[in-house]
């Protein structure tokens, strides 16, 4: 019965994005070309793989807002250490953002395991800490697309089989995440923790514990985008993705996965965080004036999750035999 | 009735109270802060000889002053298990509104009622979703924060509005009486009314209730839904009062003003002891925690150092100041064991 | 004593900025007796720079110039600071004049605004669609030049100026806009982008778009930040003042006024040491020198300097 | 996989008498801020028998249960399995050396599905160390068999009723390989049926040689089902010994130190004037037209099934939810409630079934608790008066015998029997017209139980109307003056004086046609 409310979700969502998507066609056909929509889908590619890692985080009743902000300082860390040694070889690199996010995501695990502070508190800590420490290590100073390396540059934009590496990764990371939540006894330990943390502790699960893996994958995918998203845009500074903390819980939260825990799908993440890219990439497109962008994209935050909780809402158990046939 | 005495003699009898106030100020949260707050003072005024001089801490306390008084509404709403990251962007709205009034000629008095009203309707707007339709706060609230905002930027795009009436800057400039601005005697009569609000009457303990158990408080009698609207109208007013003082302060409104104040709030709200879980907190922490962050950013400004190096130092002290009694209880227990 | 001169900019990290920051200690280095404040706010906010501004207040220093982040909303606090006997100078981005004694522009507005579509005109002889990325919509400088290219692009026949977005001076927003630009104009020939951001995320997203060569990105950039660009093609020419320069005449300036060597008042001649002298109008305003044009040919030379 | 050969090996039932035990505890202690909520107690299980734990509220007995499954430490003390000193960090070291429970709440995932529920922490993998979700669901369905519950392992948990979560909760107690088995009050939420096969289910077990540590409060199923017996008062052991040699007046007296009376209160009910009239009352899912007149000073019962609707019915006569149609006519007023607030308004109140979650507000003190909804009394003009509110707290809690170290104690620390207590002071406060009472005694002890129905008949010869929900037959037949029993969402019968029998009650809630079992 989960399943299917949990599909019905999922398809309302999808439906809403086709209708979007078809909206903007009947008036701007260039944005349904096949090459656009790989375009808009390797944009959103970063939202993606933030919002999978969100979402554990998410389910386990925490939250990260220190994503965008590991992001930017694994971003400038490796800008920093491509320029000194611009022979570093990419898989290195990225092992080395992935590692690194993987400490910054430890960070916050620790805090809210060991120390039991609330999540939203400990992550509003490392979020301005983790954006002070890039301003530290780099001065303030810019790193520029001159200043790395065109292997360093190049990787996430590579196209094979006619999409972006960028693309594939995401794509890659979204089937890690099939396999991880419904397969592994780690991926029900997060809706067990976020469903009921009381509980869990009577079935051994230990609640910081999973908590902090959450935290570890969440930061290792912060990482991971944070040296992806410098190496496309072509530059390091402080305020990269700034704000895009509150994008990757709004996809989140548009995608279905319950703010209170225990709640959500990987199908759910990615749609939401689909939903957002398009709205996004559709508004210059459509011609919108660019003072109007931050009202529409506010109501369609708050239009889909108010149609979501709707089309959501628990039946609960019915008593009456004549009710139970009638619905 | 006649059977309380029966029944009375077999009850047992059991103290009101394990512990005496004295004992509990001082296993509290507020005197811990307070203890924060003497010793940035204290570094403060070693630091910088510009920092004890009376027109400099007059002019530091515009840094924590209009984020205070709607720290004050936000810590009600937190407390009861809900959160308004909106704020911000209600100032936005609330701002725009007044300086377009000002196109159309509108007086001081008029002016603060716009600011007010728009405060109020804004915080409808999220009360009405989250009461009414039943949203998590936390989200609806990222979404009217960019549609606020965004209501802002459609209506004055590129442009600003200015030309306040002049009686107009005595909320944000204005002095009371020597040192002593407008903003800060607003700040203390709203956190005397705040504290008495939640800490001594009905409506404060209803929030007590609601945050630690929306549930039980409904099956209590505790009009839920109602007592969550108000709070959010309450945190809209506050954010249009702050839109008043800013916009006074500033003399002019684009569509940026108070970019990012969101999150400044919420954590002088959590500083102040206000757990984010709802259920517990103080109007008194709020205050404190209000100075320790206006007196560490100011003491830090005098210093020249970059506000993102003071970011570092809000961000650990958050962290530091609600880990450290943690530690410290692990330690003895491990000590006891 | 030294005096103490506070450069107040929009926010730190920006690569103009701590140009202009380098050229600041080269004056104080010349005057001798000058000590440089370089400060700012961490997010290009007016609140910010007003917390900045009271700091600075405070600590009594002789003179604050300053690029503001809103023209009107510092002018109370800057007020203040004139009152408690601080020189108040707005340089680069200005201060509405009764927030400050005099305002110095990098260049005179209308040659900046002549400049930016002049680029793209010079390499599209036939004519052609052109698009403008600007800053964020509520920037002073930038909307000044948008609107005095507008007073003179029928000075450019051909040249079709068929939108202007706004990056907000975010590297990814700017990306972003410049792709939506080539989406919804397929013909586009040029992106004015009058910010130092913004062209450089343009530039990025027509080289992605392998577009280098068909779209030239062009307007006001930093040599350093766009050298790789200019090799690759998807720029051939941009403009820019030396910030190194304006970092300097604005200390120069506020000495002057701090010190009494000079009123600041409509007409009056102000002197800048190797930048020459400063004229006002009307508004006290000045220009200090016109934009330099840099290209394949130059910037080999310019591009480890700023 | 329970017939596991271990134990039919190792245990031999019949001649576990005497035998070594399979479990012992000796000196544990532990301690909660304010509270030592055990002093050196030692208990022992042995191998095919079932021990009966008894004791007071907050006798200490989920304690044990707590720290026998990992989920609290001693603080002192030692456990020994099979002459093995062992020691619990976690919930899983406590199952894989074999001790597994059935816990006082249900400790359950609402968003799961029942068989993840059954499974979670020990589910069955593939050989790439993935979940393989066939075999977990076959598994479940075959564990839900054995109890006799018939539950589909693909429904989400939150779909199934209070008293089928806990039939998964035994499920999931079952899917773990352990030679001893814990059962914390586990028919307290089931009614008639399903108590029954839960005996049954003891009893299996104890045939395959599991030990069976069983706590409740109810003696007629420990005279039944258990060999031993041990006793807790206050935290300490004070008896212990095999059940054919003592009897239920000296069990009771150990329990709580003196002689208690189990009957229920003698009443001779005085009738007044009708205060209720409820008529044609219907929801579009959960109940429909249900009507009745209520009089002052009587004691009407509500029989019925588990998920009959009755607690559905009762919280929307409350407000908490609202009808589709139908009326209510309050001293033959019409009376439109709304929401809980007005109920309160009108007189009618309801102590709730659920106390975790409706009833009791974890996190507020017990006085205020007490004061919530009586504010409007304690207070003066909207701000509080704290002394009013003590000293309102005082005189409820002493009626109702609460054990709390003191009035500002955190509700949430108190045991479940002594919660109970606060919320029924709680409303008692706001002296009531018409009080709901569902499953009041629910899950509390002797001592107190009786405190409770000796306190409805006194609030009934006062004059207040009472509507009592119970699934206990003995309760509702003794208290009661008049048996409504409902099934399925409809009133499907009504008895009074001569027609108040077990039979009558049963059959009703059952439907006479589903009787062949
Ligand atoms: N987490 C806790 N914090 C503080 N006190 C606690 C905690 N858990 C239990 N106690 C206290 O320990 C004592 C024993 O409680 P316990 O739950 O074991 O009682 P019980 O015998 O199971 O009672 P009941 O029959 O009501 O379930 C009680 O006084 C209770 O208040
Ligand atoms: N799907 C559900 N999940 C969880 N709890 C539920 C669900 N449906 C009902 N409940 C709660 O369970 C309780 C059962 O209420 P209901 O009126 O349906 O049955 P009942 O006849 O009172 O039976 P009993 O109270 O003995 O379970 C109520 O408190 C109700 O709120
Ligand atoms: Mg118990
Ligand atoms: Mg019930």
């Amino acid at each position: 019965m989960i399943h299917s409310l949990i599909k019905s979700r999922e398809t309302v969502l999808a439906a809403a994005i086709l209708v979007l998507i078809g909206a903007i066609a009947s008036r701007f056909p260039a944005f349904v070309a096949p090459s656009n929509l790989v375009n808009v889908f390797n944009d959103t590619a970063p939202l993606i793989i933030l919002a999978l890692g969100q979402m554990v985080v998410i389910l386990t009743r925490c939250i990260d807002l220190s994503v965008a902000a590991n992001l930017a300082l694994t971003g400038m860390v490796v800008a920093m250490l491509n320029t000194i040694f611009p022979d570093l070889p990419v898989p290195l690199i990225m092992v080395i953002a992935i590692g690194l996010g993987s400490v910054m995501g430890l960070i916050n695990g620790l805090l809210v395991w060991k120390l039991d502070i609330p999540p939203i508190v400990v992550t509003l800590g490392t979020m301005t800490i983790f954006r002070g420490i890039i301003f530290v290590i780099s001065g303030g100073e810019w790193i520029n697309a001159h200043e790395m390396s065109a292997a360093f540059k190049a990787f996430p934009r590579e196209v094979v089989f006619g999409l972006p590496v960028l693309s594939w990764i995401a794509i890659l990371v979204l089937i890690g995440f099939i396999v991880l939540i419904g397969r592994t006894a780690l991926g029900r330990a997060f809706f067990a923790v976020g469903g009921n943390p009381h509980a869990a502790v009577y079935t051994g699960i230990n609640v910081g514990l999973t908590q902090c893996a959450a935290y570890v994958i969440s930061g290792a995918l912060a990482g991971l985008t944070g040296y992806l998203w410098v190496a496309r845009y072509a530059v390091a500074y402080v305020d990269i993705a700034g704000g895009f903390e509150l994008e990757v819980v709004a996809a989140c939260v548009i995608g279905g996965i319950s703010i209170a825990g225990g709640i959500g799908s990987v199908g759910g993440a990615l749609l939401g965080a689909l939903f957002l890219g398009i709205v996004k990439n559709a508004l210059p497109v459509v011609n919108i004036s660019p003072f109007w962008q931050l009202a529409i994209s506010g109501s369609a935050i708050i239009i889909a999750v108010a149609f979501n909780a709707t089309s959501n809402r628990t039946k609960g158990r019915v008593i009456l035999k004549k009710a139970e046939h009638a619905t | 009735m006649s059977l309380a005495t029966h029944q009375a003699s077999t009850g047992r009898q059991i103290p009101d109270r394990l512990k005496t106030p004295l004992h509990r100020f001082l296993a509290s949260w507020e005197l811990l802060l307070l203890c924060v707050a003497v010793a940035v003072f204290i570094l403060n005024s070693f630091a910088s000889p510009y920092f004890l001089d009376p027109w400099n801490l007059s002019d530091a306390t515009y840094n924590f002053t209009e984020k205070a008084m709607i720290a004050f509404a936000m810590a009600l709403l937190i407390i009861s298990g809900e959160i308004d990251l909106s704020v911000a962007s209600i100032i936005a709205l609330a701002s725009t509104a007044m300086g377009f009034a000002v196109q159309l000629g509108a007086e001081t008095p008029a002016l603060i009622l716009i600011g007010l009203g728009v405060g109020l309707l804004c915080g409808a707007f999220n009360g009405f979703l989250v009461t009414g339709l039943g949203l998590p706060s936390i989200v609806v609230t990222i979404g009217t924060m960019s549609l606020f905002r965004g209501i802002s930027y459609i209506v004055l795009g590129d442009k600003a509005y200015t030309g306040y009436p002049s009686d107009f800057g005595f909320f944000g400039q204005g002095y009371v009486g020597w040192v002593i601005t407008f903003e800060l005697v607003l700040f203390a009569i709203t956190a005397v009314l705040f504290a008495i609000l939640l800490h001594r009457t009905n409506f404060g303990r209803a929030v007590f209730a609601i945050g630690n158990n929306p549930v039980g408080a409904l099956f209590s009698g505790i009009r839920v839904t109602r007592v969550k609207f108000a709070l959010f109208l309450l945190t809209g007013l506050m954010s249009g009062v702050a839109a008043i003082c800013l916009t006074s302060r500033l003399g002019a409104t684009r569509p940026s003003i108070a970019f990012g104040w969101e999150l400044e709030v919420v954590t002088m709200v959590v500083l102040g002891g206000v757990s984010i879980l709802g259920g517990s907190g103080s109007i008194p922490g709020v205050v404190i925690a209000a100075f320790v962050m206006g007196m560490v950013t100011f003491g830090f400004g005098l210093l020249n150092v970059p506000g993102i190096v003071m970011s570092i130092f809000i961000g650990l002290l958050l962290i530091a100041v609600i880990a450290l009694p943690r530690i410290v209880r692990q330690i003895l227990a491990r000590r006891k064991a | 004593e030294d005096k103490r001169i506070a450069l107040v900019v929009k926010a730190l990290g920006i690569g103009f900025f701590e140009a202009a920051a380098k050229g600041a200690e080269e004056a104080a280095k010349e005057l001798g007796d000058v000590e440089i404040i370089y400060t700012g706010p961490t997010d290009t906010t007016a609140e910010g720079q007003i917390e900045v501004i009271n700091a600075l207040i405070a600590q009594k220093v002789d003179a604050i110039a300053i690029s503001a982040n809103d023209q009107d909303a510092l002018v109370p606090a800057l007020k203040k600071a004139m009152d408690r006997g601080i020189t108040v100078i707005s340089w680069d981005s200005g201060v509405a004049p009764e927030g400050r004694q005099l305002h110095l522009n990098p260049s005179s507005n209308p040659l900046i605004g002549n400049m930016i579509i002049k680029l793209a005109a010079d390499h599209l002889p036939d004519g052609g669609d052109v698009a403008v990325l600007s800053a964020s919509a509520t920037a002073t400088n930038q909307n000044i030049w948008i609107e005095e290219m507008n007073k003179v692009k029928d000075n450019y026949p051909g040249i079709n100026v068929v939108a202007t977005v706004y990056g907000d001076d975010l590297a990814d927003k700017s990306y972003r806009e410049a792709q939506g630009l080539m989406q919804t104009y397929p013909d586009l020939k040029a992106i004015i982008a009058p910010t130092s951001v913004g062209i450089v995320a343009a530039a990025q997203a027509v080289s992605d778009a392998e577009k280098a060569g068909q779209i030239n990105v062009t307007g006001l950039g930093l040599p350093s930040e766009m050298a790789g660009h200019i090799e690759s093609g998807a720029s051939k020419s941009f403009a820019i003042w030396n910030p190194i320069d304006l970092g300097y005449s604005a200390t120069m300036l506020a000495y002057n006024l701090a010190t009494g060597k000079a009123e600041a008042a409509p007409g009056a001649e102000i002197e800048m040491g190797r930048m020459g002298k400063l004229e006002l109008n009307d508004n006290n305003e000045g220009a200090m020198a016109d934009p330099f044009v840099y290209d394949s040919s130059n910037i080999n030379d310019f591009k480890d300097i700023f | 996989m329970l017939a596991n050969t271990h134990g039919i090996k190792d245990a031999h039932p019949q001649s576990a008498r005497g035998s070594k035990p399979a479990l012992s505890l000796t000196g544990i202690s532990k301690s909660f801020p304010g509270v030592k909520a055990l002093s050196e107690v030692s208990l022992e299980l042995y191998p095919g028998e079932v021990t009966a734990l008894v004791g007071e509220n907050g006798a200490g007995k989920s304690t044990i249960v707590k720290i026998l499954t990992g989920i609290y430490q001693p603080d002192e003390g030692e456990i020994v399995i099979d002459e093995k000193r062992v020691a619990f960090p976690t919930a899983q070291d406590a199952g894989r050396a074999g001790v597994t429970a059935i816990h006082q709440e249900t400790v359950l995932f609402d968003d799961l599905s029942v068989a993840e529920n059954i499974f979670i922490g020990h589910a069955p993998k593939t050989r790439f160390g993935l979940i393989d979700r066939r075999k977990m669901l076959i598994q479940a369905q075959n564990l839900l068999d054995r109890i006799g519950a018939s539950i589909d392992p693909h429904v989400t948990l939150r779909d199934l009723g209070i008293a089928n979560k806990h039939l998964v909760a035994i499920a999931r107690a079952l899917s773990i390989d352990a030679s001893i088995v814990i059962m914390d009050e586990p028919t307290a939420s089931l009614s008639h049926k399903e108590i029954e096969e839960t005996y049954e289910l003891v009893e299996r077990l104890k045939a395959e040689g599991k030990a069976i540590l069983f706590i409740s409060h109810k003696f007629d199923e420990i005279f039944r089902i258990a060999d031993r017996y041990t006793v807790f008062r206050d935290g300490q052991m004070v008896g212990a010994g095999r059940i054919n040699e003592v009897s239920e007046r000296e069990l009771v007296k150990l329990m709580v130190g003196r002689s208690v009376d189990q009957v229920f209160p003698k009443r001779s009910p005085q009738l007044g004037k009708e205060v209720l009239k409820v008529a044609g009352y219907s929801h579009p899912t959960e109940f429909e037209d249900i009507g009745f007149a209520l009089r002052s000073g009587e004691i009407l019962g509500f029989y019925g099934l588990v998920g009959a609707g009755r607690s559905e019915f009762m919280q929307a006569l409350f407000g908490v939810t609202r009808p589709s149609k139908g009326a209510i006519r309050i001293d033959d007023q019409i009376a439109v409630i709304r929401d809980p607030n007005e109920a309160i308004g009108h007189g009618i109140v309801y102590v709730p079934e659920d106390r975790g979650k409706q009833g009791a507000v974890k996190g507020l003190p017990i006085f205020q608790n007490i004061s919530l909804p009586s504010l409007k009394e304690t207070s003066r003009n909207g701000f509080l008066r704290l002394a009013e509110e003590f000293k309102l707290a005082r005189d409820y809690t002493r009626r109702l015998d609460l054990r709390a170290a003191a009035l500002d104690q955190d509700i949430g620390e108190l045991s479940g029997g002594n919660q109970q207590k606060v919320v029924i002071a709680k409303w008692l406060a706001t002296k009531p017209r018409v009080i709901i009472l569902d499953e009041p005694t629910k899950g509390i002890d002797i001592g107190s139980k009786a405190a409770v129905h000796e306190f409805m008949a006194e609030l009934a010869a006062e004059g207040l109307a009472v509507i009592m929900v119970s699934s206990e037959i003995p309760e509702i037949l003794g208290m009661s003056d008049r048996v409504i029993v409902m099934r399925e969402g409809r009133i499907a019968a009504e008895f009074e004086g001569a027609e108040l029998t077990p039979e009558h009650l049963v059959r009703a809630a059952a439907g006479i046609v589903e009787t062949h079992s």
